[in-house]
């Protein structure tokens, strides 16, 4: 049996992305990890091909998909083994913001390019002393005649260099309650005052432009805010639950992309009496062990997925989800590794990257620390 | 049973302190790995202080000390910076295969320079698509007047293309039924029809980047042959043997330097409006990690003082690899977590020591192994 | 969203049952654990109120459910916090070898009695030097005229004191292949030759009567044969997978089980400041990762339920739930008695007889090692 | 640094061993579990034998030497039997408090029996609904003349139904906020309104069965108190702290036993056609556990050597006590698995290997009261 039912519909349009990602986004990976960026013109192709923001209304480009067919496309783009092109946060979890707070101007401003790839976007949450602390956000927005005064920095920002459009949290610095300062403002490229800081060098997520941004004195017009004034907590908080479940969405593809490029190269390879890998009991054991975890991951994950789309409460199995998986993305990673020896160490080893890309997943959208506190939380311990 | 570190011990541990804390510099070592260079002049100065050959003769420069003390540098300097500690213990890698077996014009010629740092070397044993397996050997070296002229490809040798001299396995015998019929060869880098490869991209440890050895012709004279003919094989675990206690003592510093950077971390940050280490959950990461420092630093330093002592045995050695590499990784990985994003970004370190603890696990034969090598000789023959 | 689906039907027989079980069963449980065995009148109790072979035909007596009713039963006598009534070996795992492979004149004659609860079952196919390897079987069973002999000694036989009725595995020494020499036999209780053995002492288990069985010339009648001649160990295998299936149902219960016993003991017991166990951090944290194990899995094993029910080939799944379940409950076991503190070491504890008794569960019905070995020859390695 | 066995330390271990060998009788042992009795004529001779006060001094008739020696009998026993070796290791519970703090008379008085194993000691520290933590402390001594009147309840005390002394901590200043104002008192048996509940039924470690005591006006002399009035808590630490080293070397003999017995079995045991030994998953096993036990053993010689040269901590003691009583139970968990059905079977032993382990892991305090313990000793002081 199936947990998901998915229509041929959504066979079909995972054939056609799957088909789109060989031809035009697996050939560049390598390149891309080496420039540490994507080209602007790469987001374009996608959204010309028609998966980007695969839920937006026709009214605005979209193609008014259901969830599955995100959850496709998360899928498929943990796939190409990179991370650079990360169409899921800017297609699931940024413009979603926009759809969901934003006023039928700010949509039919915004929509139609984040859909065509021609906007990409960013979510400047994160701060360099708050991390998964929201209450401890720092930046600030003042309200100054018919503008808005921005100032403060975020970092660890994906797509922080190539963004048109960042969605901004700041704080009303007259409100006392942490709570109800936060709002939620959009600022466009090429805003005076709004400085993107240096691409940051890290682990993995080569091609990835993680950056830092500046806003000294970055004046918007006050239509810019996004959602009611005060409310930017809230919303985050309700889109962060999302942004967890498809986290896990991406490592639980990437377990299963590692395992199986590791499978392969234990069929293909051999000891020196010609005894394929795949064939020595350990291993056998490890991939067994390995494909248990993943299996069992994926039905939970398919579960939580069938939940979500039926707009269940799934604040706890959420977060249990965002962690589990991603702590089975480092294991796995590790144990394939194993599997590969000596041969491992080099890059050339088709797990190396994963290794490397995998281990920022237990950190970003709320460390794992920070889900396990929310599901003692919800579940009232 | 004496737990006491000696005088000289204790002397050889401040000073290796003292060196690492003066010229490990964190930029630099950022801005070499990723171009996958050893800095040179520390390398020399590391020789001329006497560190790279700690456990060599005096009579060849070296520190006339033992594993224990070589144990003790590698700690400190790993423990301070995972990569540079690493690739500087790695100067004289596969020199022991010399120095405990070789001819003694050969020692007296590349012995002290090694040991300065003057000379690095590597060891070449690993061949194409047979992962660590060596019970088949397709590089030959066959006789010819009072030369040896070798034939063959090597894979996965680290710093082959920096190193200037080379221990490498070749089958001697040819109708001898591998293992038996290996012999060990130092190669030079000048080498007539010696070629190696571009450097591989590392995913760790990057200052020793792996590269492959084609060897064409190579004529090497005589006694360039390490110990005798057909002992190549034995030779070759007795240094696997040595080398992996060395990589456990690496790994209990990667261990400790990730594990310090993260002590520091969670003092300062304070999240939730209070310091990460009032958390009790940071506290017990916290207390699991320095719990498997010092389970794996023990048992290391047993696996040393046993080898200094002419007690070893293959699978203690293969134990402390396999229990410090992974305490190393385990402990990075809880660093890495701790620090947040922080601990992702390349400034904040960690995240090398991480990649560098994994590097170690696979190095010299993953855990599976190491686990074969254990399990015979705990297990020993089977009527 | 629910994975499997069950009716008002299924939910008030699981109602019916746990009334039942707290009123009949449960009272007597620690009772049982002191005898090392439960009376025969609880099983007539069991088949009284309609709780076993579920799935039988009602021309037998039985209530012809699907399998739910099974899984029902299973989940709920796990909830009993004993393994004496082992109603689901009885139940899914034994008769259904009549059921399927037995003559109209054998159902006639033993399926009544086993849905009554009259005749207790049991299967003796694991021997002293064999263990998990049937091909290594030594009990041999020779045709003797209109009789057959049977010769050999079994060990770990569950249900071995009750038994009624016990399902023999023996070989013809006659046939070189060991694959086409085992045949099934049924043993009545009484016949001549067939002794039951030592009860054997082990770490858990305490209320279950785990024997060892011998046939000495055991003489039965040729009609007793069950099934074909040489079929014995294709019928195994086909019956194994049930087996399997419900030993994972039975772990994963009894992982729900430990967890909630507690769950409820530190969030009702404090330090010395009243400060409920449940408050804190190391607790909570060590709650929410059982916790969301026991979820993962269950969600793993209700997919696997329901690829089951509906005759899927679930080889390989089955392995890995069998195995997977089983070492969940030793985690689980031994964090939760780490909850528990010193209090752990004593019986006292609510979760110390699990502790003891799950340490089986890997073991049996194929030791874990050996499901990995089936995972993966099935899986192609 | 050296890890040779003095002459004394050998023959101490070979002593031990020839003595567990000669009178540790498995029929017995899995009996009197049964029914939760140690066999006191086994007492009694390990008393004779001086094993059972190894590390106290010779004037109390001792053996005279430190913890490491009883870390190599406690080792030694434990892995001929991890049941009755950890009870003999427990007959002398608590009575370090009296060696280390007590007043002269009282530890000529009772010293000599119980090194000698004519009496037997334990202690209680912990009260009803706090678990294991002290910070509260009901039972109270109230100072009457040259008596002290102790009133209160304690719970699972190791072997209180047959222990003859018991150490019990109580408040002596009623008006200081605890762990102020405690004090430790020796309880005699017979002591008037002395109470002791019916042993609990064990999971594991059936010859120290844990029981409650109810202390109603108890009157003990003065000289009972051990250590200064109000110095109860300190001392109870500093017990904790020898004792948690005790147990890890329990632990490692547990290991090993269980070890010892998977590793016969395999080597005999054929499945499939061939011996189990020679599977390499279960050889990777017998790998994994030899290595967990080495690691463990090495910090808890550690430990052992540190507390015996006076620079022990409390979280090395709590580091060696997680180590060891983890490694206990992993290791006796596969040697359960490596048996198969016997495992699971009471006359395989590896069953009460397996339970005895997990109650080593849980009494004086489970992993997470170690490791807060730990925390607080590698964090420090927070600013």
């Amino acid at each position: 049996m199936e947990i998901l039912h998915y229509t041929d519909a959504h066979r079909d349009f995972r054939e056609r992305l799957r088909t789109f990602l060989a031809e035009e986004i697996t050939p560049h990976v390598d390149q891309w990890e080496a420039d540490h960026i994507v080209p602007k013109t790469a987001w374009q192709k996608m959204g010309a091909a028609g998966f980007l923001c695969t839920w937006a209304a026709p009214e605005y480009g979209g193609m008014g998909g259901d969830f599955l067919y995100s959850v496709i496309c998360a899928e498929e783009m943990a796939r190409t083994n990179h991370t650079g092109l990360c169409s899921m946060l800017h297609s699931d979890i940024i413009v979603p913001y926009i759809d969901a707070f934003g006023t039928d101007a700010q949509k039919k401003k915004y929509l139609p390019g984040c859909i065509s790839g021609d906007m990409i976007t960013a979510v400047a949450m994160t701060e360099p002393d708050a991390g998964s602390d929201l209450a401890g956000m720092q930046a600030t927005a003042e309200k100054d005649g018919d503008e808005i005064i921005i100032n403060g920095s975020k970092t660890f920002i994906s797509n922080g260099i190539n963004a048109d459009l960042v969605i901004v949290a700041a704080k009303n610095p007259a409100e006392e309650n942490p709570y109800q300062a936060v709002s939620l403002y959009i600022v466009e490229d090429g805003t005076p005052g709004f400085k993107r800081g240096r691409h940051l060098d890290k682990m993995g997520f080569f091609s990835q432009d993680t950056a830092e941004l500046f806003f000294n004195d970055c004046r918007i017009p006050a239509e810019n805010i996004l959602g009611q004034e005060g409310m930017g907590f809230i919303m985050l908080m309700e889109k962060l639950q999302q942004e967890r479940l498809m986290c896990a969405i991406g490592a639980q593809a990437a377990a299963e992309l590692m395992l199986e490029l590791t499978i392969d190269y234990c069929k293909s390879h051999t000891d020196a009496a010609g005894k394929p890998i795949s064939k020595s009991q350990a291993a056998q054991f490890a991939i067994v062990e390995m494909m248990t975890d993943v299996k069992v991951g994926r039905a939970f994950l398919d579960k939580l997925i069938g939940s979500h789309a039926a707009g269940e409460n799934v604040v706890v199995e959420t977060s249990m989800a965002k962690y589990w998986t991603t702590d089975l993305d480092k294991k796995i990673a590790s144990r394939c590794l194993d599997l590969f020896g000596d041969f491992g160490i080099t890059e050339d080893c088709p797990v190396a990257r994963g290794f490397r890309d995998v281990r920022v997943m237990s950190i970003f959208a709320g460390t794992n620390e920070v889900m396990k506190g929310i599901a003692a939380k919800f579940m009232g311990l | 049973m004496d737990f006491k570190l000696t005088k000289s011990q204790k002397e050889i541990q401040k000073a290796a302190w003292e060196f690492a804390r003066g010229e490990f510099d964190k930029e630099i070592i950022i801005e070499l790995s990723k171009i996958q260079k050893i800095p040179d002049k520390i390398t020399a100065k590391a020789g001329e202080l006497g560190f790279i050959g700690i456990h060599f003769p005096e009579t060849y420069n070296g520190g006339g000390m033992g594993l224990v003390e070589y144990a003790l540098v590698a700690e400190t300097f790993c423990r301070k910076d995972s990569t540079l500690g690493t690739a500087l213990m790695f100067c004289a890698y596969g020199t022991e295969c010399l120095l405990r077996n070789g001819d003694n014009t050969l020692k007296d010629t590349f012995l002290p320079d090694i040991v300065d740092g003057q000379l690095t070397s590597t060891a070449a044993f690993l061949e194409p698509g047979q992962g660590n397996d060596l019970s088949k050997m397709s590089t030959r070296a066959e006789k010819d007047g009072d030369h040896w002229i070798i034939t063959g490809k090597k894979v996965l040798v680290p710093a082959a293309p920096t190193a200037d001299v080379c221990i490498v396995l070749c089958q001697t015998d040819a109708d001898a039924a591998p293992p038996a019929g290996m012999s060990l060869f130092l190669v030079e880098k000048g080498n007539k029809g010696l070629s190696i490869d571009h450097p591989r991209q590392n995913m760790g440890g990057r200052m020793l980047p792996l590269a492959d050895i084609t060897l064409d012709h190579v004529s090497v004279p005589e006694n360039t042959l390490i110990g005798k003919a057909g002992s190549g094989y034995r030779l070759t675990q007795q240094f696997f043997m040595e080398n992996r206690i060395q990589i456990a003592a690496q790994a209990v510093g990667t261990a400790q330097g990730a594990f310090d950077r993260a002590l520091d971390y969670v003092k300062q940050r304070e999240q939730f409006g209070k310091k990460l280490a009032r958390f009790q959950v940071t506290r017990h990461k916290l207390a699991d990690m320095a719990s498997k420092i010092a389970a794996a630093r023990y048992l290391t330093y047993y696996a040393a003082w046993c080898f200094d002592h002419k007690t070893i045995e293959p699978h203690l050695a293969a134990m402390a690899k396999m229990t410090a590499t992974r305490a190393a990784l385990e402990v990075s990985d809880e660093a890495v977590q701790l620090l947040g994003g922080y601990g992702y970004m390349t400034e904040y370190e960690v995240e090398h020591f991480y990649r560098d603890a994994k590097t170690a696990e696979l190095f010299q034969g993953p855990p599976a192994v190491q686990k074969d090598i254990i399990a015979d000789g705990i297990i020993g023959k089977l009527k």
